[in-house]
């Protein structure tokens, strides 16, 4: 294929029923196998955005189309079928009455044969650190632990494009820690829409930025999630490490910061303190 | 998540709106039953001219209305298709092959008046005021606690269950791809209603929780205090005067006397 | 379509169902906790915003009454439930009547009391693995043919001229007494598996 | 009053009605005003903890006494009015049809005049960025949105007694800042349940750790939050602030990272990670 655009958005805009505004001309475009962050303050429409992007919200105020094909009701259940979403709120989630059944939902739907379901599932719930889970009731789990199944059902069916809401809120540092090494490994195109900086910064390649339903900001996750006037401006904030460091801390950052690491990075970071210091001492 | 728009007017400004809510419900129930029990077709047009003007009067949104009418108008329309056909009577006139009763048309008429007429009192009556002050008005009239209880939870857990009734269809069909026979299809929807009620069970219990623990006690207080004021006592009087005044026409046979002082 | 709207009953007909239904009321109310109140009071909203729902069903649609799965979930308190159903039915959605809520409360509340009954004597008598599937459905599908059973009785009472409704009626809920079989049967299988304390309490 | 301990709990077991086990013979004390962390792996037993602490969990097995009173059914309704809880999911938090109404709802009870419910309505939504939502209705705002409001309804009741799970999921970082330094400024006594270690490191004092239902350390926040060892060894990881500079970190926390401080605190940092250089060479 000559097109190599995985996700174009042209001209969206979008107003809830109620009257409140949560999407103005918002326009992009995300190449294959692409990871891109989206961040933004509370109610900027990261969520409202997503929603979009699988079809949940109908909309006919601009334009969307998903792996060459435009999103239309016509076009709809074949765009699922590529596109898989972590919502927010694992509640919205999970609503089968084991774990087992509904890490299977999606690939029994996908016709796969009943070994391959088997597989998928055990592999998903491993890949989550959920093994042993596969007879619980999703319904009485910890909330952490039902994220965790939440991605795992997606996961389970493998697709193209993966838009994850939030996927590291309320996890546990190490679940946060093995979420992010699975996403790491996947080769789908994914969007994760965060508050979680530092693991966008280690994840992603691109960012956007969002603010009162507007996208203001589009570029490398370097540049964009260490910036911290442009971050400070729509109100959010730089994880403190980058505060201290800048961005010589994507290095450190994607080698996970292991003990052994800060020795060897040690030159980096005195380098970037007294980069630090002189700009100081340079605005003043 | 639709939220039914139940208070969507109680915010505006008109007569209905700052009537005592107490007054409010006795007075226009008055009004309803009083309708109700009318039966001449001449009187109940004109009581339902009467209940146009209060529902313009209390300024509710003729579209919001409309959208409402789908309920009633299910009833009415087999009220209407039905009737006129097979009651037995004097013939009107054929449709195609079919005749249709004088009887029928009359009958049928009297009835959709009466059923529009309280459907259109309602609105003037409750969409002028917050539920919750409904329930409070309730508990003023001595309604037994259990019963006021339950219909604040419900009201509550009406959101509840059409909250969670979505996000289950949500998350069901962002995964639900591909064909399914008949016998999944069956399977997947008592899943989707099973898994709404154990989930709308447990969520409404927290949401309990949540109350207690913010010092609710069993009612439900609002920064309202209800007064009955001079203007109050005057709208009362004159919807009280109308539903007896309906009746009184029927009675006395205004409506006949001017018709035999006509043909004289 | 169950719900009757104003106008169409003689006034000695809806006057009963209030008298009528007050008796029950006070009597099912006086066997309920006050703990049950919460529990009662979720089932009757969704009781109630099932019965604001469509489902689709080849070109038409029907919409569904689950008054049989109230009376599996809520044992005696399935009546109040019923009938603070039918009064905000009537209240908020214009959804049957104001003068008509005693005589609606009781074709939909009665139906629920009984399913309650053909329940709790399926899961005793029976013993098989399958039995709350087969009393899930017994109970609710009995109890839509009952409701529309007492509607008519109720209409026909009222005039010979309404027995074509009647029969469009009785007609039109074929269909939803075939889904409420299935579904109530699958809903109470769901339940017992995941929350078996939402059932109604069945002593053996 | 003699005795000072706010929170006392012993031997407290629970296990769910489906046979999970969640506590298994809790024991801790907590002093008035203090602010304790609560940390532990996803199903650790952090939720199930708090909400035995309201009463919402009934369980004779084990005894709590709060504010010198037992927590027994008697009792619940006065310990209720004196314990504020933010849920972990906020969706079980609002129940009432506008965000004015939510907020209002506890201080309504608690019989206030209506100038000072307005008045404490008003505050509280400003404690959490949220002015102006008043008229919203709470249902339909973003998940973080929903979040912040759930911390205003408790906060407009001021109870001597807060539990919070946490509070700052899914908060953009301006408005984890915000809730960060409003809870810095209340005198209640604070538990706090959170992943996010760094805001801990900056509000709490004590931290107590948990691993399957038991509480495995309690101590000053400043040795538990920061000893890397410990928490790997219970499934958490420290931040990765102080995964570089150690407890070091902790004055650089507490001061909120502005980059004057990093310069003024350039000594400790570059002491900090030759410390850690030479631990590394010894470990060796
Ligand atoms: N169901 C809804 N009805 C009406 N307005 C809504 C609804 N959901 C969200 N909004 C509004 O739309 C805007 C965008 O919301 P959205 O959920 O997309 O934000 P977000 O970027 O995902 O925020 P967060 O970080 O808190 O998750 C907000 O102003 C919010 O108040
Ligand atoms: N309603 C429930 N029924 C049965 N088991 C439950 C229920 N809620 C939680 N559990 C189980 O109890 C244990 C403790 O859960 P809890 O919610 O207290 O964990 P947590 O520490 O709050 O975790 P998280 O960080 O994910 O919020 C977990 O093993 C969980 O699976
Ligand atoms: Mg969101
Ligand atoms: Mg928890």
């Amino acid at each position: 294929m000559s097109d190599n655009r995985d996700i174009i958005v042209k001209n969206l805009s979008y107003t809830y029923p109620d009257g409140t505004p949560a999407l103005k001309d918002v326009c992009f475009e995300i190449t294959k196998g692409e990871n891109v962050a989206l961040v933004g303050q509370n109610g900027a429409g990261k969520s409202t955005l997503l929603l979009h992007l699988n079809g949940v919200i109908e909309n006919n105020n601009g334009c969307i189309t998903i792996v060459g094909k435009q999103l239309d009701k016509k076009n709809v259940p074949d765009i699922r079928k590529k596109v898989g979403v972590v919502f927010q709120d694992p509640d919205d989630q999970l609503f089968m009455s084991t774990v087992f059944d509904d890490v299977a939902f999606g690939p029994i739907n996908m016709g796969f044969s009943e070994e391959t379901v088997k597989e998928r599932v055990k592999k998903s719930l491993q890949k989550v650190g959920l093994s042993g889970f596969e007879e619980r009731c999703p319904h009485h789990l910890s909330f952490g632990e039902k994220k965790r199944i939440s991605v795992a059902t997606v996961l389970s069916m493998t697709p193209d494009i993966l838009l994850l809401d939030e996927p590291t809120s309320n996890l546990d540092p190490g679940g946060r820690r093995n979420i992010i090494e699975t996403l790491k490994t996947l080769d789908s195109t994914k969007i994760i829409a965060s508050h979680d900086i530092e693991s966008l910064l280690e994840i992603c390649d691109n960012a956007i930025l969002m603010d009162k339903g507007r996208v203001v900001a589009t570029g490398r996750s370097e540049d964009i999630l260490t910036d911290i006037e442009l971050l400070n401006s729509h109100g959010l904030e730089a994880p403190s490490i980058v505060k201290m460091l800048g961005d010589d801390v994507i290095p450190l950052l994607r080698d996970n910061f292991d003990s052994s690491q800060i020795k060897r990075h040690e030159k980096t970071i005195k380098k970037a303190i007294s980069k630090k210091r002189k700009k100081e001492i340079f605005c003043k | 998540m639709t939220h039914f728009d139940i208070d969507k007017y109680a915010y505006l400004k008109s007569p209905f709106h700052n009537f005592d809510p107490r007054a409010k419900v006795l007075c226009f129930l008055l009004l309803i039953f009083s309708i109700v029990l009318l039966n001449d077709i001449r009187v109940l047009l004109i009581a339902f001219i009467s209940t146009i003007i209060l529902v313009l009067i209390s300024k509710i949104p003729l579209l919001f209305i409309l959208k409402r009418f789908k309920w009633v108008a299910l009833f009415i329309f087999a009220v209407l298709v039905v009737l006129p056909f097979t009651v037995p009577g004097e013939n009107a006139f054929y449709i195609g092959f079919l005749s249709v009763s004088h009887s029928g048309i009359l009958l049928a008429t009297r009835v959709s008046l009466k059923a529009f007429s309280v459907m259109l009192l309602i609105f003037p009556m409750l969409s002028t005021m917050k539920f919750v002050i409904f329930i409070k008005t309730l508990e003023h009239f001595k309604i037994p606690d259990k019963l006021v209880q339950m219909i604040s939870f419900i009201y509550r857990y009406i959101f509840v269950v059409s909250n969670e009734f979505q996000r289950t269809l949500r998350s069901v069909s962002s995964r639900n791809v591909g064909k399914k026979t008949r016998i999944f299809r069956h399977h997947i929807l008592s899943n989707i209603i099973g898994m709404t009620l154990v989930r709308s069970y447990e969520r409404g219990e927290r949401i309990r929780i949540a109350m207690l623990s913010r010092g609710y006690n069993g009612n439900m207080k609002t920064l309202n205090s209800f007064r009955m004021t001079k203007k109050d006592l005057i709208k009362c009087s004159i919807i009280i005067i109308w539903s007896i005044s309906l009746h009184v026409i029927v009675l006395t046979k205004i409506l006949d006397l001017a018709r035999v002082v006509n043909s004289v | 379509m169950v719900h009757i709207a104003d106008g169409i009953l003689a006034p000695e007909i809806w006057i009963s169902g209030f008298i009528l239904t007050g008796v029950l009321l006070i009597y099912t109310l006086s066997k309920i906790k006050i703990e049950d109140v919460p529990k009662i009071s979720l089932v009757a909203s969704a009781v109630f915003v099932s019965s604001l729902l469509y489902v689709p069903l080849g070109p038409s649609s029907v919409h569904l009454l689950f008054v049989g799965l109230a009376g599996i979930l809520l044992g005696l308190g399935a009546f109040p439930a019923v009938f603070l159903a039918v009064v905000l039915q009537a209240f908020l959605f214009q959804h049957g009547g104001v003068t008509t809520i005693g005589i609606n409360s009781l074709t939909m509340g009665l139906p629920a009391l009984i399913s309650y009954g053909i329940f709790v004597v399926v899961i005793k008598k029976l013993s098989w693995k399958k039995r709350f599937v087969f009393g899930g459905s017994l109970a609710g599908g009995i109890a839509i043919l009952l409701a529309v059973l007492l509607t008519s009785t109720v209409l026909v009472v009222t005039g010979k001229e309404f027995i074509g409704l009647v029969v469009l009626l009785v007609a039109s809920h074929i269909p939803v007494i075939v889904i409420e079989t299935v579904l109530v049967g699958g809903i109470t299988e769901f339940l017992q598996k995941v929350k078996p304390e939402m059932l109604v309490e069945v002593k053996k």
